[in-house]
């Protein structure tokens, strides 16, 4: 039984990918998570300056819904410093995505430029994130832009390029479709869902930005289905990864049967302890692949659409 | 089963049921929490937003039946807009967040508390803590503070010395109370003079720590040194951000500390010499 | 302290609205939810011809996330068929809104010209059903659309007209624009979000009609969100009713400061005794508006925009 | 607290354990529920998905170290697809949903359980309670069918007659076993002969139990008429869709029901009468 797990051109030695913007900061907490088990990791989205992000509170939980909320808002140390940082990783071998943001393709553009001699695994695109007020999710609404940015980022670089989506849009196919053409190497789905939780007593939004991104369990259902229907549009076309709410192995392998070839874990894995986490969510697969006979990950891709 | 509880809420509403001049500077409130909640730990933060401006970790120095206790030290324009609030006004807070203090729960030890400023907070509650514990061990609290009336919890620690309940060495930069100098001083006389092994519990500015952890390493009577890393931005406070984590252990000080022990510390290169500010970016302290 | 509450011309007991789709099949759950406590009610969606929806399992709990995912898909008696209901709510002076649904423009007048005789207190517009392959949520994403059957419906009669949105769209404020520019009467969102939830057993999507819709717990960060942003652009232009996991009187008075003139409550009341339900959150409701010195509903909507 | 937990979970599957041949058309199938669940009561149901199929309300026959009894009858499609399931094949269930027959406590009276069809599943998990109670009360079953090969669970309770713990009435339209006729020819003279009081529990076909209910009527020693309502269409099993509703009380089968008592049913005056389709239409029996 094998769990190395392929998505293009890239292996990594298992599907579980920390997602973007969970122990993404710093290159120790990324080794830490890769330590921990996982196949690989992505780091925050890095933007071509150092930015506070928006006020605290910015992360809170919702318990009962077994979610988060927040509104960090693309906060990152810039490329020009994050560079030391992923060289520690490229240094220690850790298979590293590492995520960028813009408020437009020429920022887009100088991330990438700044960061594509580095010997890392590929760059996630975020054209999602619900939390700035200029670029952000807008870039990620509109086919046109997308495939525009993508076109114009993959004609720089030769190392694969995954495009994040966000899931606040009429037809996340169309968007994807768009990305595809553009030549993107994969399509990461989901990001959070545009949310916000208002304190009753004093009469106000609590995230500091007012408005937030919902993850955790909540979205889980939202991102299946969304992956379910890219798959449908794609089948083996393109690597389909899967994000949202992922917090056991049953959901990792949830996902595979919706479509994913791999999968992003967020909040799950930031809550407590990662190693245990991983372990966990690691058993679980395993049994599950050997009780229905399974001998790679790629075979259960997919397997819903039957 | 691999299903894991978030372990914390959005902001509990509390309402301030008293508020308390302690020092320059510095406030003592009570806070009411509406709901039953499990006894926070000697150690333990929350963050608590104040609301329309901020959130921010603050250490714990008193609960007992629901009322949890806060020392909060005047610094930007978060603290700021905390000292202003009154009685009857609703704080925030999310927590218990962080690891305790590991006090040794047999053997004969000498509790050394050190530490200044806001770190005094989460001191009180340990000193409330081993107060309690009905064996003979000495506790030593070392303060120090730029001048008498920044001395945090002055009154509270005096009388415990007084009543012989602790030993409480105070120190102002100026002299205006207790010897003038550092608490290093007295902390470094204990040790040559003490019998038994030590324990240090540390809490202040990290520079400061740094200082006291040398000085504890040269003594093979100090057995451990526990301290509160509190000098990291804070976003979450449970472990998700990243934004308080060391290197290049990746320790996040939010779950994996604030408390450290000796162990630890030498294994974090930034203690002491580094921080992340609230972009990711490296600074030195 | 007076719980009476103004949607634009009409006045109903108090701003708690049974959503449709929820004991809102036949005219003895509806009048029982009224008895129960509710200000208003409104019917299960009819449209032109009877309907048996979607084959089961159509509707679900998600218990780890409070919600629940359902693919009813529209089953209904067909509105002349649920006319002799319509006509014993009339009789028995339940303040009732008919839903009312069309594959096309064409099928939403024809419904509502076979009853807007009677003497409701006005329809709902479902612009947002996701479990139909036609009509339904398409139909809620094209502003033209919209404007064009708001325009049209708004036409043909003179009773309240509300368009109920679906939160799966990239910009909900064009859409609510374009009902606006119709002539509606009150803008209602938010209906369920896109899901799916597969049995990894049987790899297969578990609702008989593969994807469902979220509701309950899990989207009401969503559904405050939506309010909270809709209200910005409209403020009290239009009523605004939330309706999304509303489960408790303090999502209520959330839902209330956030912008909504008056909500709807349906996956929480259906579960177990409505009764119960509606006495509970009213009593906080109360509470509240003591604690903080509100006389009135309507004093309490768009709190949190200060 | 307002707080409402949700009732119940996506289906659960469960590996079929043991399947048999119960009677004609009917299968008994055994169930293995993974995880705990709380004790399910007679009279209650659960919603069965049989994947890529349907999913439907069924009866529970029994219960014990969560295992699941259930007795299945073909019907349609969903029935015949899912009497085609093999030991070892997984089922979904969600549940346990509903109100249970309400056996009086303490008192002597005679329980007199009248079914027919399906309607014995319920009735068989009944039968295993009554006869644990220790008080020394009558226990009359009374069961019809078409004929002998159609009667459910008919060595099982012949069984239980033989041994004394209860009479079993059993009758057949053609006279194939026991007396020829319906299931109310014994009632009625039962009835007519008994001393003390008796409550009915009754499971089959509505206008069947309909005929029963108005015979109960006619006798002042039956003090209550428990009828489990098992003829309206169900999508949820808990509440939510009102698909299974009766007029004019807006009473949901599923939640409310499916068991009724004699003061329940004079209200439901579609008792009998009147039930929706799974359109919402209201259509005769
Ligand atoms: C674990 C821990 C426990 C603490 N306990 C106490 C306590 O008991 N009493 C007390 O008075 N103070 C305590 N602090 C410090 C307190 O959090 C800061 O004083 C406060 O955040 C300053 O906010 P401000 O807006 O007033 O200052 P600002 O003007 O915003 O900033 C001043 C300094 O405060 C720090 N700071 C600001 N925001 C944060 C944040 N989100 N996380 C961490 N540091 C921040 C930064 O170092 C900054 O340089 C604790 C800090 C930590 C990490
Ligand atoms: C509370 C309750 C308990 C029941 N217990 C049992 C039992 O223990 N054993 C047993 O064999 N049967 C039981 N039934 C009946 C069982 O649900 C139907 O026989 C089954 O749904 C038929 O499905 P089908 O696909 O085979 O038939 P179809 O061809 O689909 O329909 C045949 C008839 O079955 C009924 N039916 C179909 N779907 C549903 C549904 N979702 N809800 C309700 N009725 C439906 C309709 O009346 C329909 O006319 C119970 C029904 C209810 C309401
Ligand atoms: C605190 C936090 C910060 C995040 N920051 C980013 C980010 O910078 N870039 C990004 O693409 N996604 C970001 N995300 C989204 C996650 O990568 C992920 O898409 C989302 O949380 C859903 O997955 P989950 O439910 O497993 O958390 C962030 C999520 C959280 C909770
Ligand atoms: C079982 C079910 C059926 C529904 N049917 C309809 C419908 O016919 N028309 C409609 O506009 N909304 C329908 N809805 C959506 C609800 O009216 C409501 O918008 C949504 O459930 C969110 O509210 P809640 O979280 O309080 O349930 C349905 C919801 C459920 C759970
Ligand atoms: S504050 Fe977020 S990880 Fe520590
Ligand atoms: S089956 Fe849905 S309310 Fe009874």
């Amino acid at each position: 039984m094998s769990f190395e797990t392929f998505i293009g051109s890239i292996e990594i030695r298992n599907p579980l990918i920390l997602a973007s913007g969970v122990l993404g900061t710093t290159y120790s907490t990324l080794q830490r998570a890769y330590t921990a088990g996982l196949g690989a990791v992505i780091t925050k989205s890095i933007g071509p300056r150092s930015r506070s992000g928006n006020p605290n509170p910015s992360v809170f939980a919702l318990q009962d819904i077994r979610s988060l909320i927040n509104s960090v808002g693309l906060a990152n140390p810039g490329y020009q410093s994050f560079r030391h940082d992923i060289e520690q990783l490229v240094k220690s071998e850790t298979p590293t995505i590492v995520s960028i943001f813009g408020e437009n393709q020429t920022e887009f553009s100088e991330v990438l430029d700044g960061l594509k001699d580095l010997n890392i695994l590929g760059f996630e695109v975020n054209l999602s994130c619900p939390n700035t007020d200029k670029g952000g999710s807008q870039i990620g609404t509109d086919p046109d832009t997308v495939f525009n940015i993508v076109k114009t980022l993959k004609s720089k670089t030769d190392l694969p390029l995954w495009i994040k989506l966000t899931p606040n849009v009429s037809d996340i196919v169309e968007i994807a479709n768009a990305a595809v053409k553009g030549g993107c190497d994969a399509i990461v789905a989901i990001n959070t869902l545009k949310a916000m939780v208002i304190d009753i007593q004093t009469k106000q939004p609590i995230l500091g930005f007012k408005r937030g991104g919902l993850s955790g369990s909540a979205i889980k259902p939202i991102g299946i289905r969304y992956i379910y229907d890219l798959y449908e549009s794609f089948k083996d076309k393109i690597p389909i990864i899967g994000v949202g709410g992922i917090s056991k192995g049953e959901d990792v392998v949830e996902y595979l049967l919706a479509g994913a070839t791999a999968v992003e874990i967020g909040s799950a894995i930031g809550i407590a302890y990662p190693e245990n986490m991983i372990r966990f969510i690691t058993m679980k697969i395993k049994k599950y692949m050997q009780e229905h006979n399974y001998s790679s990950i790629g075979e259960i891709t997919g397997g819903a659409h039957k | 089963m691999t299903r894991q509880t978030l372990p914390n809420t959005k902001p509990i509403m509390c309402k301030i049921i008293k508020k308390e001049e302690e020092c320059e500077d510095t406030f003592t409130f009570l806070l009411e929490i509406p709901v039953k909640v499990q006894g926070a730990k000697p150690g333990q933060f929350i963050m608590l937003w104040v609301p329309g401006v901020d959130e921010f970790p603050i250490g714990i120095a008193g609960f007992e039946n629901n009322v949890l206790e806060i020392g909060i030290a005047k610094m930007g324009k978060g603290t700021e807009a905390l000292l202003k609030k009154e009685v009857g006004d609703y704080l925030g807070i999310r927590g218990f967040y962080g690891k305790q203090f590991q006090v040794p729960r047999e053997g004969e030890v000498n509790h050394l508390l050190i530490g200044g400023g806001f770190g005094m907070t989460p001191l009180k509650m340990l000193t409330t803590t081993l107060i309690k514990q009905e064996d003979k061990q000495e506790i030593h609290v070392f303060e120090g503070a730029r001048t008498k009336s920044r001395l945090m919890y002055l009154e509270w620690f005096q009388n415990l010395h007084d009543a012989g309940k602790l030993v409480f060495h105070a120190c102002t930069d100026d002299g205006s109370y207790g010897y003038k100098g550092y608490p290093t001083v007295d902390l470094e006389k204990f040790l040559q003079e003490a019998r038994g092994s030590s324990i240090f519990y540390v809490a202040g500015p990290e520079r400061m720590m740094k200082v006291i952890f040398d000085i504890g390493k040269k003594y093979d009577t100090v057995i451990d040194m526990q301290m509160s890393l509190a000098d990291r931005y804070m976003r979450c406070g449970f472990g998700v951000c990243s934004y308080c984590a060391v290197d290049p252990t990746g320790w996040r000080i939010c779950v994996d500390g604030p408390i450290f022990n000796t162990k630890q510390l030498e294994q974090i290169t930034d203690f002491g010499v580094y921080k992340r500010l609230e972009t990711g970016e490296k600074e030195r302290i």
